[in-house]
């Protein structure tokens, strides 16, 4: 990137590059509108043998926006559901740099929220200025152990964490049901429930929905690109996803960086989950189950683990979700669709070499490179010696 | 091949080459790295596609658009780098691509077994077919390669640097086996940029420079002057001057040291050594005898089995890497790209690699981008780092710039003891002086100076003493200024008589 | 290039979105004052089952009533309860069905938020409010709903009668003298009440029967509800190692797996809330019959009586009673059915109506 | 442990050992059957990933090729048989005409997506993560929308493949006849999975294609300079491997049971990713992998559906019922951590092949 920065040209080159900056973004977003379109028209009129309505996709697109976007209280529902997405997103993404393929945010955020509500349970009687940040703290703590546990076992036996986090997300909703019909069982709850958060629960700051959590998660953004870009511990993280080899001879642990990353990951999913509860849900009951920690890998993905990137993808997903319900209410089209729209964006974007042929565009190389060999890394090669 | 172009972004690799092979001859491309030789080959082998030109073949032109074309015309090559697959036994590698059947699905290995065998011994060595190849020494890696060939009954054969790695006994063994290739036949192309070995075997010696032909001799009609001013464009001194040392008191004190490799095998065993400040200590010895374990452990990168190692009279046995780094010890690794470099991070980064979490680079957890950037470009500036800016990732560099990288990040400041293991592997002439002067100057600095090199020429020039190293042990010590060739060589090779490893004591004389 | 390219098409979506939002919203044209919208289970709409049975009531409902069709929307996890109700109010809905016994605690709140919009939940009673009509976490209940939360109609089923008479059903045709139950977690309250009816059924007819009760996860609500497979492979086990030639399901979509397994033995199978002979011809060969709960019925009832005024706030109990429940038509396999169960089972139903067949427990709903 | 144990009644560990094997003993029949029931799905899946690792392309994507392989051969059969009738059941696995063809319509849908995998990290040398999570997210986004759509259409019945049955006579053999009923009392899905995994193993260690395959996927440059197609293998590999996952798909929806449920695959492609991993990319240890996981699940559901007595079953009641949920996936790790430790992916795993690049 940096190159094509350092030469910046003439006022029509100027043009050109700018253009060469947008291009793909634009037409990778419209070809996905453009596709889910025609799967709409198609369906419609496959499936439901409806009459054939070119107008539909619009109405469908329109509904979603305003869901989105349409008043105040559907931008403030778009960011309620942002915060968990960008949070989870980015413990992920910090995962993705230091070569680690965290998987585990669906059952850290789930412990993450059973640490809140646990600390909150018992903190009924004290102030919310108390209770809050004990019970942030105690999700926090959570989540952090749950991404602690896979990487001490792959720090100390190699397990690798592909397989130990999908496993860690079960034995996370096993465990959760058995706090919520056991210790946290609220007295004659049926079905089983935790007690209210109380005093712990998140202030509304704007609209009917929007918590405290929403600013908590804006707020990780700057703080995690700080964490990676600026300080000595991100530049060990980092050195460790690029080559660990060299990271050892530059005096760097990769063992306890693994460990460091993993709680620092499964800290921010559980911080997600926390804020879930004690922003939304407020009580929990054996059914508090949550799509955030799949999507947040592809937030993480989308956002190319980075902060910055994260926030946007993070907005985009919470964008459609928040309007998907909406478009199924108003235009009868399935919620499912906005995956397959996601899926098509994430497509058209990393096709973009493609598409940059396409359109005669000189591809930026080098930045890409990089950038996929640290994620595939992860992966694939070893990262200790 | 007739007027063979090549381009690649920023530099012209090939340019109008013309290159006649005759049946029958060796024939040698003398050329320094970067010359474009291997680009050439690769041409002529079908992994590089040429802009211009075209390729004969007995008098017709033809196309080899991938190396299946150029084995069909039985063309066959020996890579600089191994092209062998670590994890697969010798004959799964030999057979790759021309499998022995058993039926139209199934292997035959017996058969390929047989087959390896057969050939080894008709030109008189041996090898386990079913041995990994991971577990080979680089020499039989390297026979492994050429039975490739020979299993394949190549009639145009290039070697790419082949004696890289060998011993001056083993290229004499090789040399052997390319003139009865040859008496069959068979033609060769011998890459190399060792006058003396292109003077030895070739019939006729081309040599290019910059992408193009500069030369056409006969070894009977040249000498290595004029091929070395042929091949670099100006006169070179062949040897650095390296003036006379005066060690002082002892830096690098080693005791006994057992270390292990990968695969848990003890390849250093029972080391003893010492080097003082201000002397150059060469280790000679062919490849995989323990020479990288030996460094590694060292820096503190490999686990010692067993033994002492006394930094400055202080016992750093099993420090950490940033404690001997603390120590002012200065590493340059074999491999650049497993420890020396960050290659997807920017050359700021990699430059302070060492020293990224201590000021002025860092305050306490903040570092300092402005500090970095600073000490970068002063550094670039030094070294002549050929590069854009100091913010493109180190990948985007030659192989020669990033060694300067490397170096100076750790010749720079005061370093007490350096440890270099193949400073100047495939580097250009212009960078092997350029950083043999540094060495050289190092050592004047009052630096003790560890040099670990495959290539025995660069130890006899540069060390004040010579230590052979063979199967993990250091069998013999010599002076540095009157090593003669054949003599190391030969304790490369054999590990020389048990009366020598006796003599062989640790403490320079 | 992603690392720039993804806030950039994130941004320019968001833009091009809100450009789309300024449109207006599409227009609705309707000869009633209801507009009417369900929220159905989480998972999907098409359960072969509950949701999608409720949903059909809906139309009816509609449909009598001469309302638009029902809008419908998918949960994706419970933390889209509030934000879905919301967003039918912010569209307009006056007449919002919530189907799932875990969206009481949401639709509580929203009908105590919008008091001039109608709710009626199914699955959802006790509802459970404080004296001030707030939702009450402590589960004190102190409040009355028929007063406090005069908009909002909780339909329940005695789930334990027609488990009850599907217990009779499967104690008489059983030959091995083993029959089970697959719930598909412990923790909901119908489907447990179904299973203690089905227990106290079978033993009613033939003490010795043996009843086997298996619940496919005791955690993991969607391998619970939604994994047909782990259902076949867990009926399977029944029937092979336990002899249970008569499997009960109470799982959901997991539940169609059990009656899979059933008919791939050759065994019998008892469906679950709906004729699962219409619901789910897939196992028409083996089932017998299934234990309803009318849910289409309710819902459509429900509806009709929100528009004419004559709903009643609150709890509102469905049982033999008021037919709300029963075990549906054995559709050919009446013959396996004897003259004296056909007995035994009117009277049993009778007695349900009149109080003297006890069908449940003390601790009805609770494992 | 030993307080733990005292709580219990003073149980001497010994009797419970024993009262546990005497258990295990009893319920083996039944549970191996299940266990295998359980694996096909898991192994097929990371059979699939194991194909397309060893020639060196990460394949997350499994899932996303198991849901849409399941909706698929689900949907194909009913609008199949809507066209041409359900047809009569052969005998042994009720085959029908529609049943086949939909089985043929998931394997080319699995190989369909398995292009765009190739494709995208072959071709465009995308990030191959990137490119599997949008399968995953396409494959469960499109399958769902079009399952909620239908829900508003009546489609016709349904058939599924049906079990070998076992002659008695055989599955009473003693000490092995319980071990043949339940590797091959399974409908042809199930047992062609068996058959699969022997080949497949052999085929990877003996044949020609194995042998170019690992290449590619060590070192592919190597390959190539012995005039191995490298891109051509991997696309070979990559697209076959699908067909692979969409037997594990297809067995949901028309083997095991008989119909499409919207995610009804409940992240078995991503235990077969993990069985991949702990069979270190072997068609065999895969499969351990996968039995082993299945195998535990099976053990907690006998010990669900018919408990153990005496003492041993005193026992199990002090363990919370979740402890057996979480059971399979508790073993998993352990074994992993404890026997296995690292298993190291092929040497080119995730790289994206780059042919003209000057060495």
């Amino acid at each position: 990137m940096s190159q094509a920065i350092a030469r910046l040209p003439r006022p029509r080159a100027l043009l050109r590059y700018l253009w060469s900056l947008i291009a793909v973004p634009l037409v990778s977003f419209f070809l996905a509108l453009l596709v889910g379109a025609i799967v709409i028209i198609l369906s419609s009129t496959l499936v439901l043998k409806n009459p054939f309505d070119p107008t539909l996709p619009l109405t469908a697109y329109q509904a979603l926006a305003q869901g989105a976007f349409g008043s105040f209280n559907s931008v403030v529902t778009t960011l309620v559901i942002t915060t968990p997405l960008l949070l989870a997103g980015l413990g992920v993404g910090i995962g993705f740099r230091a070569g680690l393929f965290n998987i585990g945010a669906q059952g850290q955020f789930l412990m993450g929220a059973v640490g809140a509500v646990a600390v909150a349970a018992n903190m009924q009687s004290s102030p919310p200025a108390i209770a809050i940040p004990a019970a942030l703290a105690g999700g926090a703590l959570a989540g952090a152990a749950w991404g602690f546990v896979p990487g001490l076992l792959k720090a100390t036996s190699g397990a690798h964490e592909v397989v130990t986090t999908i496993m860690m997300n079960y034995i996370a909703l096993a465990s959760l049901a058995w706090i919520v019909k056991g210790p946290l069982k609220e007295m004659g709850s049926n079905p089983p429930t935790t007690p209210d958060v109380g005093a712990a629960a998140l202030p509304i700051l704007i609209g009917s929905t929007g918590h405290l959590g929403i600013l908590l998660a804006f707020a990780a953004v700057p703080i995690a690109w700080f964490l990676l870009f600026r300080t000595t511990r991100g530049f060990e993280i980092r050195a460790v996803g690029a080559n660990p080899d060299a990271a050892r001879y530059a005096g760097v642990n990769p063992r306890l960086m693994i460990v460091l990353t993993m709680s620092i990951a499964g800290m921010l999913a559980g911080l997600a989950g926390a804020c879930t509860i004690l922003g939304i849900s407020h009580r929990m009951n054996t059914t508090f189950q949550t799509k955030v920690g799949f999507d947040s890998i592809t937030v993480a993905l989308l956002g190319r683990s980075n902060p910055i990137g994260i926030m946007f993808a993070a907005l985009l997903f919470g964008a459609m979700r928040a309007g998907a319900p909406p478009m199924q209410i108003n235009a009868g089209i399935p919620v499912e669709l906005v995956d397959f729209i996601q899926a098509l964006i994430l497509l058209f974007l990393i096709a973009n070499a493609v598409l940059r042929r396409l359109l005669r565009l000189r591809g930026v190389a080098g930045a890409e490179q990089t950038g996929f060999q640290t994620i595939t890394r992860s992966y694939g090669r070893e990262t200790l010696t | 091949m007739r007027g063979i172009t090549k381009r690649y972004p920023g530099v012209v690799a090939n340019d109008h080459i013309d290159l006649d092979l005759r049946q029958g001859e060796i024939h040698a491309l003398l050329g320094e790295n970067g010359a474009g030789k291997t680009t050439l080959m690769n041409i002529l082998y079908g992994l590089a596609v040429p802009d211009e030109g075209e390729i004969l073949v007995d008098g017709q032109a033809v196309r080899i658009a991938g190396p299946s074309d150029a084995i069909a015309r039985g063309i066959e090559m020996v890579h600089q780098h191994f092209m062998l697959i670590p994890v697969l036994s010798v004959a799964e590698n030999v057979v790759l691509g021309e499998e022995t059947m058993a039926n139209p699905v199934f292997l035959d290995r017996r058969e390929a077994s047989r087959r390896i065998r057969k050939l080894a011994g008709r030109f008189g060595f041996e090898l386990d077919p079913d041995a990994k190849v991971e577990s080979l020494s680089v020499g039989q890696q390297q026979r492994v390669e050429i039975l490739k060939t020979l299993y394949r009954d190549a009639q145009i054969l290039v070697l790419d640097e082949p004696t890289a790695v060998l011993t001056p006994a083993e290229t004499e063994e090789i040399f052997v086996l390319l003139r009865n290739l040859a008496k069959d036949g068979r033609s060769i192309i011998f890459i190399s940029h060792k006058l003396n070995e292109v003077l030895e075997i070739a019939d006729r010696i081309t040599v290019i420079r910059r992408g193009r032909v500069v030369g056409e001799r006969r070894p009977a009609e040249t000498d290595d002057k004029e091929l070395a001013e042929l091949m670099v464009g100006r006169s070179v001194q062949l040897t650095v001057d390296r003036g006379e040392s005066h060690p002082t008191e002892v830096m690098l004190k080693v005791e006994d040291l057992h270390v292990r490799d990968d695969r848990g095998n003890e390849v250093v065993r029972g080391v003893d050594v010492e080097i003082r400040r201000g002397e150059i200590l060469g280790i000679a010895g062919v490849a995989g005898n323990g020479q990288d374990e030996f460094v590694e452990a060292l820096v503190g990168l490999r686990r010692v089995a067993s033994g002492r190692v006394w930094l400055n009279g202080r016992n750093v046995t099993g420090a950490s890497p940033r404690q001997i780094n603390e120590a002012n010890v200065g590493y340059v690794p074999a491999d650049r790209h497993r420890f020396g470099l960050i290659l997807a991070f920017p050359l700021t980064d990699n430059l302070v690699l060492t020293s990224y979490y201590k000021p002025p680079f860092a305050h306490g957890l903040v570092r300092d981008g402005r500090a970095i950037l600073a000490a970068a470009r002063q550094r670039v500036r030094e070294y002549d780092v050929r590069t854009p800016s100091t913010e493109v990732a180190a990948q985007t560099l030659s192989g020669g710039n990033q060694q300067k990288l490397i170096v100076s990040r750790e010749f720079g400041g005061d370093t007490t003891l350096l440890v270099l293991d193949q400073p100047t592997r495939g580097l250009d002439v212009g960078s092997i002086e350029f950083i043999h002067k540094r060495i050289i100057e190092k050592r004047d600095a009052g630096t003790a100076v560890l040099l670990v090199s495959a290539e025995l020429d660069e130890v006899l020039e540069l060390s004040d003493r010579i230590a052979v190293m063979y199967r993990g042990k250091l069998v013999a010590f010599v002076d540095g200024r009157q090593a003669d060739k054949n003599q190391v060589g030969l304790l490369m090779a054999t590990g020389g008589a048990t009366d020598e490893t006796h003599e062989a004591t640790g403490t320079s004389t | 290039m992603l690392t720039l390219g993804v806030p950039r098409v994130a941004a320019m979506t968001l833009v091009l979105l809100v450009l789309a939002a300024c449109g207006g919203s599409p227009t609705t044209t309707t000869n009633s004052k209801w507009k009417i919208a369900l929220m159905s289970a989480t998972g999907t709409l098409q359960d072969h089952n509950f949701s999608q049975y409720s949903w059909e009531g809906a139309k009816k409902g509609a449909a009598d009533i001469g309302a638009k069709d029902p809008a419908t929307v998918v949960p994706v996890d419970s933390t889209d309860y509030a934000k879905d109700i919301q967003t039918f109010v912010d569209s307009g809905y006056n007449l919002i069905v919530t189907v799932a016994f875990d969206e009481s605690g949401a639709t509580t709140t929203a009908a105590k938020k919008n008091p001039n919009v109608k709710f009626i939940g199914v699955d959802q009673s006790p509802i459970c409010i404080d004296t001030s009509g707030n939702l009450d976490t402590t589960f004190g209940c102190k409040g009355d709903p028929k007063t406090l939360l005069p908009n909002y109609t909780s339909l329940y089923f005695q789930e334990d009668q027609p488990g009850y008479l599907a217990g009779m059903v499967a104690a008489s045709i059983t030959k091995t003298k083993h029959i089970a139950a697959v719930g598909g977690i412990n923790v909901v309250p119908p489907v447990v009440r179904y299973i203690q009816g089905f227990q106290l059924g079978a033993q009613a007819i033939d003490p010795s029967v043996k009843v086997d009760v298996a619940y496919v996860s005791t955690s993991d609500f969607t391998k619970a509800f939604n994994d047909p497979v782990a259902g076949k492979v867990l009926g399977s086990q029944l029937i092979s190692q336990n002899h249970d030639d008569v499997l009960f399901q109470v799982a959901g979509k997991t539940g169609n797996g059990v009656l899979d397994a059933a008919c791939a033995a050759n065994v019998y199978a008892i469906g679950v809330d709906v004729d699962q002979y219409l619901s789910y011809p897939n196992a028409d060969p083996c089932l017998v019959t299934s234990a309803e709960k009318h849910l289409s019925n309710a819902v459509e009832q429900a509806i009709k009586k929100v528009n004419d005024g004559t709903i009643a706030p609150g709890d509102t109990l469905f049982n033999a009673a008021n037919n709300g429940i029963g075990i549906s038509p054995f559709h050919g396999k009446e013959g396996m059915i004897s003259a004296a169960l056909q007995a035994k089972l009117t009277a049993a139903l009778n007695g349900m109506k009149n109080g003297s067949v006890t069908t449940c427990p003390a601790k009805c709903g609770q494992p | 442990m030993d307080s733990f144990l005292h709580t219990i009644n003073g149980i001497p560990v010994l009797g419970i050992v024993f009262q546990f094997v005497e258990y295990f003993l009893n319920a083996l029949p039944f549970m191996s059957r299940v266990a295998v029931e359980l694996a096909v799905p898991i192994c097929l899946a990371a059979l699939c990933g194991v194909m397309c690792e060893r020639s060196g392309v990460v394949n997350i994507g499994l899932e996303g090729i198991m849901l849409t392989a399941a909706f698929t051969g689900w949907f194909a059969e009913a609008v199949i048989t809507g066209i041409m009738g359900p047809g009569t059941p052969t005998p042994v696995f009720g085959l029908t005409v529609p049943l086949v063809l939909a089985l043929l319509a998931a394997i080319i849908a699995g190989m369909l997506l398995s292009l765009l995998h190739a494709w995208l990290s072959i071709s465009v040398r995308a990030d191959q993560i990137i490119a599997g999570a949008i399968i995953n997210i396409a494959a469960f986004g499109m399958t769902g929308y079009l399952n909620t759509l239908l829900a508003t259409v009546s489609l016709p019945v349904t058939s599924n493949f049906t079990a070998l049955t076992i002659p008695s006579a055989v599955s009473n053999i003693p000490l092995v006849g319980w071990l043949i009923d339940a590797l091959f009392g399974q409908g042809p899905i199930g047992i062609l999975m068996v058959i699969i995994v022997v080949v497949f193993q052999i085929f990877l260690f003996r044949s020609r294609w194995g042998l170019r395959t690992r290449a590619v996927g060590e070192h592919p440059r190597a390959a190539e300079t012995v005039g191995i197609d490298v891109i051509r293998t991997r696309y070979r590999n990559v697209v076959l491997s699908g067909a692979l996952a969409a037997l594990g798909g297809a067995y949901l929806s028309i083997e095991a049971t008989n119909g499409f449920q919207a995610g009804m695959t409940q992240g078995r492609g991503f235990i077969g990713l993990a069985a991949m991993i702990v069979g270190r990319w072997t068609p065999l240890g895969a499969f351990g992998a996968a039995l082993l996981f299945a195998a535990s699940q099976a053990i907690s559901q006998t010990i669900s559906i018919s408990p153990p007595t005496g003492e041993l079953g005193t026992l199990l009641d002090h363990v919370p019922t979740q402890f057996f949920d979480a059971l399979p996936y508790l073993i998993t790790i352990v074994v992993l951590a404890g026997l296995i430790g690292r298993s190291i992916a092929p040497a080119a795993d995730g790289r994206p092949y780059q042919r003209e690049s000057a060495s």
